[in-house]
This record gives C-alpha cells, structure tokens and sequence, in this order.
C-alpha cells in the first residue's frame, strides 16, 4: 500500500447532529484532515435576546435533545448567578441527581448504540440486536429506567419540564424518592454486565499527549460546582470561561474550535476521570479496575470505557443522594411556580452570570447578562463538542499517520470510532451563541 | 328507615372498614386552593368541608376514557363488549354533585339504556355530605335549590357538633353501616341538632341571583336572540374548561385505538365538549355551531333550556364550576342576570 | 411485507429521535411491525429504494435542507412531520421575528455571510405532509397513534381544542388561578397537558388552535402586571415561523 | 373487575357485503346482508352505522326500500380516510352495523296522499328507501313528482334507476344539473327552478326534501309558494351522529337529537329553530 488515504464520510452515522469527516493524504503528506460540521445554524443567541431570563432555560434545552438535562441545569446556574439568586440544599441535591440521570442516560445510548455496534463489528444496534438480542434489550431497559427515574423527578428526560429558575416546579414525595431509588439499584445492577461487555471490546491502541479539563472541588466527583481545572496545571473560576475556551473560528466548520495551554485540549467522561479519579466513589474504582483504566489516560478511544467507570459512579452517588433527602425528608413547599415570575417570586436585577456544569460529553458553559427587569442583553454557550473539535483533529492527524497502510474502509472506520469515541454531539456543537473573530 | 348517628372520631374508623371491601373515593386537597375526587387509603386524606373539586365525581360514573368493547379484526369483525371497573364507595359528595349524578343518571337510564353507564352505576355507593356553609362566591346552589338533597345517595352525613348525623337512603347504605360497629341510634338532641343546623342554613343559602328559578324557562324562552351571547363570546376562548368541569356535561366522542399489530384494539368513548369548534362539524365541511357565541349559547341552553324541554329537569346543579374554571371570568351567574335585564323585566 | 420506514433529521435538537429510541420495549414491538431501513442517528445502513414512510424531524432553514426534503418527497409514499421544528416551525421560528441578516449578525457579526440561512419554514411548507406530530418534544403516545393511522393509512386529526381540556381531564389547578399566564387556553391539545402535569405552564410548543380568541386571550393575559411584551414574546415561542405566513 | 355486557348498545351486527356498484367518482353502492339471517327491518328515511375497526363507524343512510327483506344498501360517498377504507372493500367482506337508528319518513301518514320529491347531490340517498317504496307499494299513493339536481351529469347517482323512473308512466321525474355536458339533453339551472312548474295539489300532497344544507330554505319557500303548508313538508338532516342513542351531543339540534328524533324532521317542528337548516 502507498501512503495514500482518501477518507471522506458523509452524514457520519451514530453520532447526533450533522458533520462529515474528510481525509486526503498523498505521498504520506496529509493535505487535509478534519471533521466538517455542516449542521444548519440555528442562531439560537439572536433568537434568546429581549426574552425573559425565566424562559430561557426552556429555550436552551432546544439545543439538544440529548443533553437536553445538562442544558437545562446549566442554564440555570448562568441565570440564578445573574439575577443572584441561591438554590436551597434540597434543589442543589435534586439538581445533582438530575444530572446524574441525564449522564447515565446519555453514557448508556453511547457505550450500547454508538460505540458497542463499533466495538463488536456490527453496522448498528439494529444489526447488533439479532446477533446479541439481551445486549440490546439491557440497554433499552437501562436507558428506560434512566427516563422512568427523570419522568418522576422532571416529568421527562427529552427537555425536562419541572426543572427551572428558583428550584423545581413539583418536589418528589417519599414514594417518589423510593421509585427512583429502586431504579438507580435497577441500572446498578446491570453495570456488573455492561463492564463483561466491555471487556470484550477491542479498543484500538492509540495514545497522544493531551491537555484534559474539567471541573473539581473538594467535596466530591465534580459534576455541577467547582474550579475548572486541567492536567496541565491550570485552575481559574468559571466566570473566566473565556480565557479557558479561548474559542475561535475554522474555515471548514460551522462551530468555534477552542484552546488552552496547547493547540487544543479535551473534555468529557475520559478527561473527568483523568483529573477526578480520587474522588470516584469504590464502586466506580473496582470498575475502572476491571477495564484496566488508570489516570491519566492519553487513549481517546477508551472514553467510552470511562464513560462506563462513571456509569457505575453516578449509580452509587445518585443512592446516596436520594437516601439523604429519604433521611431528612423532602419539603415539598418548596415548590416554585415560577412562569414569567409574574408573582414576584424571585427578587430580580441586573447581572451577568456564568454556568458551568460537567454534562455527558464534558463541560458546558453558559453565560447571560440580563436588565434590571430580567430581560436577556446577551447569552453565550460554549458546548464540549465544540471544545472538543481542535483536540479531535489533532487526534486524527496522528491517527492518519498510523493508519495510511490500511485500507481505505479499514482507516475510514479507524476515523470514524475516534469520532465517535467523543461522542460527540454536533446538534449541539453547532448552536455557537457569539463569536470571536480570530484575525 | 332509621337514621343512625357516628361520633366524629369514630369516623376514621368507619372509613377504614370501608376500604376492607370497597375501593373508596373521597375530596383530597390538590395545590394551593383546589380538591379532587382521589382514591384514598384513609380518612386522614380526606377534606370534608371542600369547595367543590375540580372535576366533578361524574367522572366515575363516566369516565373520560372509556372502553366500550375491544376488537379483533384477524378473522373478522370479532368483538366483546365490556365493563373494565372495581365496586366503589365516594364519600363526602356534596348535595350539589348528588344532584349531577341523578341529572346524568336521567340520560344514560333512559331508552335505549346505556349499559356501560349502568354497570358503574350499580357498583357505586354514595356517601353524602352536607354543606352547611357556603363554599364560595361563584355557587349558586341557592338559585337552582340543591343545597340540600333529594334522594340520589346511600348514605347522606351532617355535621351535628360531636356527632355525624347518618341519613341511611337505602338498603345498600344499610349494609355499609353494618360493616362498622361504632354507630349508635339517633337521639331526640341529634334530631334537634339537625333540625337546628337545617334552620340555621336556610339562612345562609338565599337565591345568589336578581333571577327566580321559576322565570329561567322564560328568560330562555325568549333570550335565545339577546346580545349577551356576542358579548360572552368575545371573552370566551373556547377551551371547554366550562363543560368537562359541569356535573351534568357528558357529550363524548368515539373513537378506534388500535394496537400496534393494527388487528387489535379497542373502541373507546372519550369526553368531548360542544364549545369546541369542531363539535357540530360534518363530513361535508358544514360547522352548524361554526360561531363562538353560537356553543357559548349552546351550553347554557343545554342547562336551562333543553333538558327542561327533554326531561323536564335543569342541568345545572349551582356548582359553580364552570364560573370559577373559567380564566375569561365568565360567570354564569352574572350572565343570566345580564340575560334577564337584557329583555328588560319579564 | 413490513412497510419500509426511514427517520430523518434537519435543523433541530434530536430531541424527538431520542423521544422514538426511548420508547423501550414498545420500540422493539415496532420494530417487529415495520422495516427500519434509515435512521442516521442510531444506524449507518443507507436504503437507495422507495420508502413507504418517511419520518422527518427538524426545520427547513437552508437551500440545502429544501433540496434534502424535496428529494425525500420523491422517494416516499407518505411522509410524517414530527417534533414542533417540522410541523410550525418551532422553537427555530423565533429568528423569523428579526431580519436573516440581524440574526446572522447578531451570532456570527461581520462573518454572518458564510452561515446563510432561509427563515425557517416548517417542512409542510415545503412540501406535502400526511401525517404531523406536534410536539416538543413530541408525546410518545400520540407518536404511536399517528404512526399506527400512517401505517394503517388511516386519518389522524390532531385535536383542534385547548390544552385547557385534558389539563382539566388531568384536575390540575389552573395555572391563572395561581397568577400564572400560561399559553393552554390558545394552544392545540394532544400531549394530555404535560407541562401542567408536572407543575409548570404550558408553552404554546403544539401551535396555536386553528381559530384562538386572541384578543380574549390578550385579555386574560392584562391581568398581570407584567410588560406586555414579554408576554407576547411567550405567544411567539412556538409559534413564530407560522405567524410570519398570516 | 371486567363486566362482559352482552348487550351494550355498541356491539356491532356482522354484515357481509354482497355486491358493489361503482355510481360515480366518489360515489359506490354497496348491497349489505347481516350474518346472524335476520331483515335490518329499517324505515324508510332510517340510517345505520357503518363500523369498521380500527377506522371507526360512518352514520350512512340506508338507500334501499325496506319492501326488500333480504338485504339493504348503502350510498358510501368517499369524503375522509374512513369512507376511503371503505371504498377499498371489496364484496365478501365483512363490515360491522349497528342500526337501523331514528325516525324515518312517516309512511302511514303518507298513504293515500301526492308526494313531491326534492332531492339535491347525495340527498337523494335518504330519499330512495322513500321513493322505491312508493314503487314498490304505487297503489297505496296518490300523485307523485320527483325532482333530482345535481352539479353535473357525471356526478349523477344512481343513474340507470334514475332513468328508469323519467321513462315510467306512474310518476313524474324531473332533473336539472348546475353545469351541463355536451350530452346532457335535461334542465340545467337550480332545482328551486323545477318547483314551479310541477302540478301540485297543495290541499292533498306531502314534501319530503333532502340536500345540501344551503338547499332546504330555498326549495322550502317554493314549497310554500305553491300552498303547501309547514306540516306536510318533511326533510332529512344530516348531522354527525356518534352513538346514535342521543347522548354523545354531536348532532343535537337545539331540545333535538338528529338520531333519535329524527333524521326526518316535519319543517314545522324545526323551522324556528337556528341553525336547524
């Protein structure tokens, strides 16, 4: 084989949003390598702007219907930060098992539908499920627990309804709390399975130097407050977003690549585990023990096996959460009815808040300035995809130099798993709210 | 029949003995202000003294979605008909919502019978419970007299200080009380109680109206006409809030639900409103009730017009819901007034 | 034959697919009923053939998506818009309220013309729907009702009355009666009042019934004291795609 | 618990169906026989509802006269997916029924008098059972006109019947269409234009009118303009009955349900009431 490589996919499949991946490499020199994003902008910063901070929550988890929760959780810590509002310890723990939910839930339709097709050499979960019916079928019951759990405490998982500024709209009765709580123990029991699966995976071999970032504080596995911190040493608050993401503008793209210490840098379950991996609770560490992952992982592709060691992490902790709230009782009067806060409920003024907050596919910001009567001046977002998409290219062009023996179909779906391995989420990524000009 | 009485702590455990061989329905408090018809596992749920709930307990007897047979169209037109329901017990039914279920009872009873309506009925025992306040502004069971029963339960129970009186109605009722052992005969002082406590409320429950029940069929007789329909049509949205909130509302619509297999399925009867557009629409396209003012109108005059032309009987209990539902504040009894002095004294 | 049925997706969140894959064991038991011959999300079989059913997600917002719908059209018997984005425009619709080029400004500044962008239009408005499922996200009850009519060719009409209905079916406590405006009395029923269900308002996301009482509504809306354009920003939520047509 | 109800009101009756005649575009006529081998025993003026699971029922007049005993049919127009499911039949399939249900044309008080006619487009469904029923029994009635209009020759129904009755001496049939063909050797105009040219005896003669809904002011006032009065003019009105059994409240017409109380509706009983016609 000569070192050339022709790799171009178009509609990249198993993946959500809209992006191809073009490879052109002739005589061992690579003349192209990156992932297009071609999904059709939405504009959704113009389309936030004159609004009600108090809707804007439900208009930005229309970004994407996947981390729909993450979205939703963030905005909301960027519109209470705003309008200085603090959540009450009993919202704080419900958010967090929200989050846990969303993260479960995404992590399962990941490792099951997007990669395991990849991982055993099947063209989808459709394909998969008549060779490995109880695989597939595990993996529906999982996710189903996962929306079953969200349904009781938001009403949904797709654009979670009771979720909103000031707290939830309903509280979770006693019962409600044992419900989940037998469904948390219900996905718990299926990671044992889900890690036997995964051992059967054959994660191709592949290392690069990376510069990972996620949150971290002192208390916990940190998923929802914290310093933003990286493996290169870095630790700044949230509200210096910018000068983390520090995000600029490609040709080939519709979405903003972003940098740190380096050219490029990664977020996401692999780069949580990397930085947070003391934290993790035993449950979580035996996991990672079985799958042979230890920090710091330089193997992109083995996010999906990080995925499954957070899997069993958010399971043990979303227990311990609800058996909090089960010890000291839920006040269910906490419930807000918060509308346009057309009764005055929340006290308003003017501001500029950040959220931060650790979804499926890594750390998302979300960033607001509003008036004095809570009307939006100017939104941004910063989505992980889109932080991402400079580390992703990277890993291409390395991997392009490995690969260039192979043949065509075999590197074109090398390419395609270290795509998907990010699991990235184009609908999101796209959704870019301001824009820096890169001169 | 012999009256019995029940002290009032003992009440609880009355209650518990029913739900021993009844499901059993009661008022529960729902949100800052509101109450529904829930089932309740205990006497501690229940709200009594309730303004009434938001749907009426009609929704027993008619529920809004309701199997009327299910199919299966693999060899045929096959098909059985059936009633899906557990035998009952809603307690704390106020005078009012008695007088919905007979209004109800009127037209499913009547030919041709409907079946499915009978087979709930003679599993539901009523337990009612006697308004001795008023429960708001928008009642106005004073105007339709209904403020005290005429007949229509099993067991009727009134506040009378330490005690509950128990009016037992019928055999069925009889049967319920026998179930428990705490009640006791009545007294000569329980009856003066009683007595009292009907006095008492006779006073407070006066006409809420400028209208006397007596001239309603003539201010219809002759309102059909009046500008009163335009005007509360322009503030009604047409959401149908009034009628699935009415205790004597049942126009329903029937329809397939398929299984995914597409053979089977069921044929269902779901509540329908006539406040909703397209209600009286047929398959040419024609609307014969196509205006708002039109179904507005069509709703008071199948309270206080129609029925009294096809059963000789108002549908209108002076519940009030459909006046406090209703968020364009459109009150019923304001629009009768305005309907009266529309025509000038009559 | 099992009938050949293809998802696809153009401007929107994905929120409806993941609304089809969460459907569980009810989405094996359909899958047991039809050939699921695309579905880019989830699978990366292509299927060059006729479809039977095509079931398109998202709005049209480029040159690029109306060629794509168009295309889609040709090689499908019926077609099923599903989710708000495709059958009114949805949530997208609020970039109809300003010029394309200040909405293109306003995200991409003086860049904006490397991201052209159409208003966004409904996938109806481009081409010949069927079968629609409105919604956002869409209510998986009412999906499987509209699909078993699509794969029994048999009519689905949406419910042309208020949330207001099932919300009352449901005796939730009216939301105005708590001092909260909320958009049930105007908007199509269907999704048996969810929001409401779960203690927040309703959000117009099903569109406008055919014929709202909108000055009656606007009346309804005074009592508070709210600026009033905030409240009509909530009417255009949904709802603005289809308004710009009126 | 689960109530199996033998009888409910909605259990359907199984039908066969014994032969389809294909009338027009959107037009088909089926002939209909129930399974259990019992007579539909209708009226005249009667409808039933046609039920198909899965799609829902039809309320559809019965066209045939009662006079046959066998079986009984049915004029299906296609307007919705449901009428369209049944045009997709085909004969020895099986349709369910519920019915016959209303009020039909009152045939005894009809004996012995002159009928007029006046059916406009698929109108002249109801009326069929009525005027195949005077033919059949044409000793027990007096004079008798029929008028028929329709919008165009090809949408005429029951066309080969229809010209049967222009060829017979026993009765008077008149047609008009709105717009007409080259072939077309009628009237063309309005069917309003045809009342005044027909020989009534306003002392002994019965109407009976079914149409479009714009339709019944129009003829009824020609009606009476040749001294026919309210109570000898009967019309059928279509509405959208559900349950057939006046309560689900869709084809009520003010105190009225269409039915129950009718479909046949004498003029003066309806004729103050809005939106009756």
């Amino acid at each position: 084989m000569s070192k050339n490589l022709s790799v171009n996919v178009e509609f990249l499949t198993r993946v959500e949003g809209h992006g191809h991946i073009i490879v052109d490499m002739k005589e061992g020199v690579l003349n192209k390598c990156v992932l297009n994003i071609v999904e059709a902008p939405r504009f959704f910063e113009s389309m936030v702007r004159g609004r009600s901070i108090f809707e804007l929550q439900h208009i930005t988890s229309r970004i994407c219907g996947i981390c729909s929760c993450g979205h939703t959780l963030a905005s909301i810590q960027a519109a209470e930060a705003a309008i200085g509002f603090t959540p009450s310890e009993q919202t704080t723990i419900l958010r967090k098992i929200l989050l846990h939910l969303e993260n479960l839930d995404s992590h399962i339709l990941h490792i099951y539908m997007l990669a395991a097709p990849d991982m055993l050499g099947k063209k989808s979960a459709i394909a998969l499920a008549q060779t490995d019916g109880e695989t597939v079928r595990r993996a529906l019951r999982m996710k189903k627990c996962c929306n079953d759990a969200c349904s009781i405490l938001v009403g949904r998982h797709v654009h979670p309804i009771s979720s909103t500024v000031g707290g939830f709209t309903k509280i979770p009765s006693e019962a409600d709390l044992l419900s989940m709580r037998e469904i948390f123990v219900n996905i718990q029991n299926e990671i044992a399975p889900t890690i036997e699966l995964a051992k059967t995976f054959k994660f191709p071999d592949f290392e690069r130097d990376t510069e990972y970032v996620a949150l971290k504080n002192d208390t916990e596995y940190a998923m929802l407050s914290g310093m933003v911190a990286s493996t290169d040493g870095v630790l700044k608050s949230k509200e210096e977003y910018k000068n983390i993401t520090n995000e600029y503008l490609v040709d080939h793209s519709t979405a903003k690549h972003a940098k740190l210490s380096r050219d490029a840098y990664m977020v996401g379950a692999l780069a949580r585990f990397n930085i947070n991996y003391d934290r993790l609770s035993p449950e979580a560490k035996d996991a990672a023990g079985e799958l042979g992952l230890k920090p710091v992982c330089r193997n992109a592709y083995l996010n999906t096996a990080a995925q499954i060691v957070e899997c069993a992490h958010f399971c043990a902790d979303g227990i311990r959460l609800i058996d909090i709230l089960l010890e000291k009782g839920t006040d269910r009067s906490e419930a807000v009815l918060v509308g346009l806060n057309e009764n005055d409920v929340i006290p308003v003024k003017a501001g500029t808040g950040v959220g931060a907050v650790e979804v499926p596919r890594g750390l998302l910001f979300h960033c607001y300035s509003v008036d004095e009567n809570g009307r939006v001046l100017s939104a941004d977002c910063v989505i992980p995809t889109g932080q991402n998409l400079a580390n992703i290219e990277l890993d291409m062009r390395k991997l392009a130099g490995q690969v260039c023996e192979k043949t065509n179909e075999e590197a074109t779906l090398l390419f395609e798993m270290m795509v998907r391995a990010y699991d990235p989420c184009i609908s999101c990524s796209t959704h870019v709210l301001e824009v820096e000009i890169v001169r | 029949m012999k009256n019995i009485l029940l002290k009032k702590e003992l009440f609880g455990g009355f209650v518990r003995q029913l739900l021993t061989q009844y499901k059993v329905a009661a008022p529960v408090k729902k949100g800052t202000k509101s109450f529904t018809f829930e089932y309740v596992n205990g006497a501690d749920e229940i709200c009594l003294d309730h303004v009434p709930t938001i749907l009426p307990p009609k929704k027993y007897f008619l529920p809004q979605h309701e199997t009327l047979l299910e199919y299966d169209t693999t060899d045929g037109q096959n098909m059985q008909a059936y009633v899906e329901m557990e035998p009952m017990v809603i307690v704390g039914v106020h005078s009012c919502d008695i007088a919905g279920i007979q209004c109800l009872n009127h037209v499913f009873m009547d030919r041709p019978k409907d079946y499915h309506y009978q087979a709930r009925h003679d599993k539901i025992l009523l337990i009612g419970y006697e308004c001795l306040h008023k429960c708001d502004q928008f009642a106005s069971c004073g105007l339709m007299n209904t403020h005290t029963p005429t007949g229509g339960y099993d067991l009727f129970m009134t506040d009378i200080g330490d005690y509950y009186y128990f009016d037992i109605n019928t055999f069925a009722g009889e049967q319920m009380t026998s179930l428990f052992e705490g009640f006791q005969p009545v007294s000569a002082e329980a009856e003066k109680l009683l007595k009292k406590a009907r006095t008492d409320k006779k006073k407070l429950f006066k006409n809420e109206t400028d209208v006397n029940l007596g001239e309603i069929p003539s201010i219809f007789e002759w309102g059909f006409d009046s500008h009163v329909w335009d005007r509360t049509a322009e503030k009604c949205l047409s959401c149908g809030n009034c009628t699935n909130v009415c205790p004597t509302c049942y126009c329903f619509d029937v329809m397939d639900e398929a299984e995914l297999n597409l053979n089977k399925g069921h044929r269902i009867r779901v509540w329908d409103s006539c406040q909703n557009e397209s209600f009286a629409l047929v398959a040419g396209g024609e609307n014969f009730r196509e205006k708002r003012a039109q179904r507005v109108r069509h709703r008071f005059f199948r309270k206080f017009k129609y029925p009294v032309d096809r059963y000789g009987k108002f549908f209108c209990t002076g519940c009030g819901r459909c006046s406090r539902q209703c968020m364009a504040s459109i009150n019923l009894k304001e629009t009768i007034s305005k309907l009266k002095s529309s025509w000038g004294e009559l | 034959m099992r009938p050949r049925v293809a998802f696809f997706d153009l401007a929107c969140c994905e929120g409806c697919q993941l609304q089809v894959a969460n459907l569980g064991e009810e989405l094996l038991d359909l899958l047991g009923h039809i050939e699921l011959v695309e579905f880019r999300e989830v699978m990366s079989e292509k299927w060059e053939g006729e479809y039977d059913l095509a079931i398109i997600e998202g709005s049209v917002t480029n040159e690029e998506a109306v060629h794509r719908v168009k295309e889609i059209r040709k090689r499908s018997k019926t077609v099923m818009a599903y989710g708000a984005c495709a059958v009114n425009g949805g949530i997208n619709g609020i970039k109809n309220t300003k010029p394309m080029e200040q909405a293109g400004r306003d995200v991409y500044g003086d860049r904006f013309k490397d991201f052209p962008t159409l208003p966004t239009m409904a996938v109806s408005d481009v081409i010949e729907v069927e079968y629609i499922v409105p919604g956002c996200p869409i209510y998986p009850p009412e999906f499987l009702k509209v699909l078993k009519s699509a794969l029994a060719g048999l009519e689905y009409v949406i419910p042309d009355h208020a949330v207001c209905v099932e919300c009352r079916f449901n005796e939730n406590e009216c939301l105005y009666e708590q001092g909260i405006n909320c958009m049930g009395p105007v908007t199509r029923a269907g999704c048996g009042s969810w929001c409401p269900n779960n203690g927040n308002k309703c959000y117009g996301c099903r569109g406008l019934l055919s014929n709202p009482n909108m000055n009656g509504a606007r009346d309804v809306m005074k009592k508070y004291d709210l600026e009033p354009d905030l409240i009509l920003k909530s009417i255009d939520m949904y709802n603005a795609a289809g308004q710009k047509e009126e | 618990m689960r109530i199996p109800l033998k009888k409910s009101g909605y259990e359907i009756m199984k039908a066969e169906i014994i032969k389809i005649t294909p009338m027009t575009a959107t037009e088909k006529m089926y002939e209909i026989r129930l399974k259990n081998g019992e007579s539909l025993d209708h009226e005249p003026g009667q409808f039933v509802q046609v039920s198909m699971f899965g799609a829902g029922e039809a309320p559809i007049s019965v066209c045939s006269s009662p006079t046959n005993q066998e079986t009984f049919e049915l004029c299906i127009r296609k307007v919705g997916r449901m009428t369209s499911m049944l045009h997709d039949l085909k004969v020895g399939d099986e349709v369910g029924i519920r019915g016959p249900f209303g009020v039909g044309f009152p045939v005894n008080l009809l004996k012995g008098r002159d009928l007029i006619f006046v059916a406009g487009g698929l109108g002249i469904a109801p009326l069929r059972s009525l005027v195949n029923y005077v033919l059949d029994e044409r000793r027990d009635f007096g004079r008798t006109d029929i008028l028929l209009g329709c919008k165009s020759p090809e949408n005429m129904l029951f066309g080969s019947e229809v010209a049967q009755w222009g060829s017979r001496m026993d009765i008077n049939f008149c047609c008009t269409v709105d717009r007409s063909d080259p072939d077309w050797k009628g009237n063309v105009g309005l069917i309003t234009a045809l009342i005044p040219g027909v020989n009534i005896n306003p002392e002994n003669t019965f109407a009976v009118v079914c149409g479009p809904p714009v339709m019944y002011r129009y003829v009824i006032t020609e009606l009476m303009k040749k001294g026919l009065p309210e109570s000898r003019i009967y019309v059928s009105l279509e509405r959208h009955m559900k349950c057939g059994m006046g309560r689900c409240g869709h084809c009520q017409i003010h105190q009225y349900y269409c039915c129950m109380d009718g479909p046949v509706f004498c003029y003066d009983k309806i004729k103050d009431l809005e939106g009756a016609i």
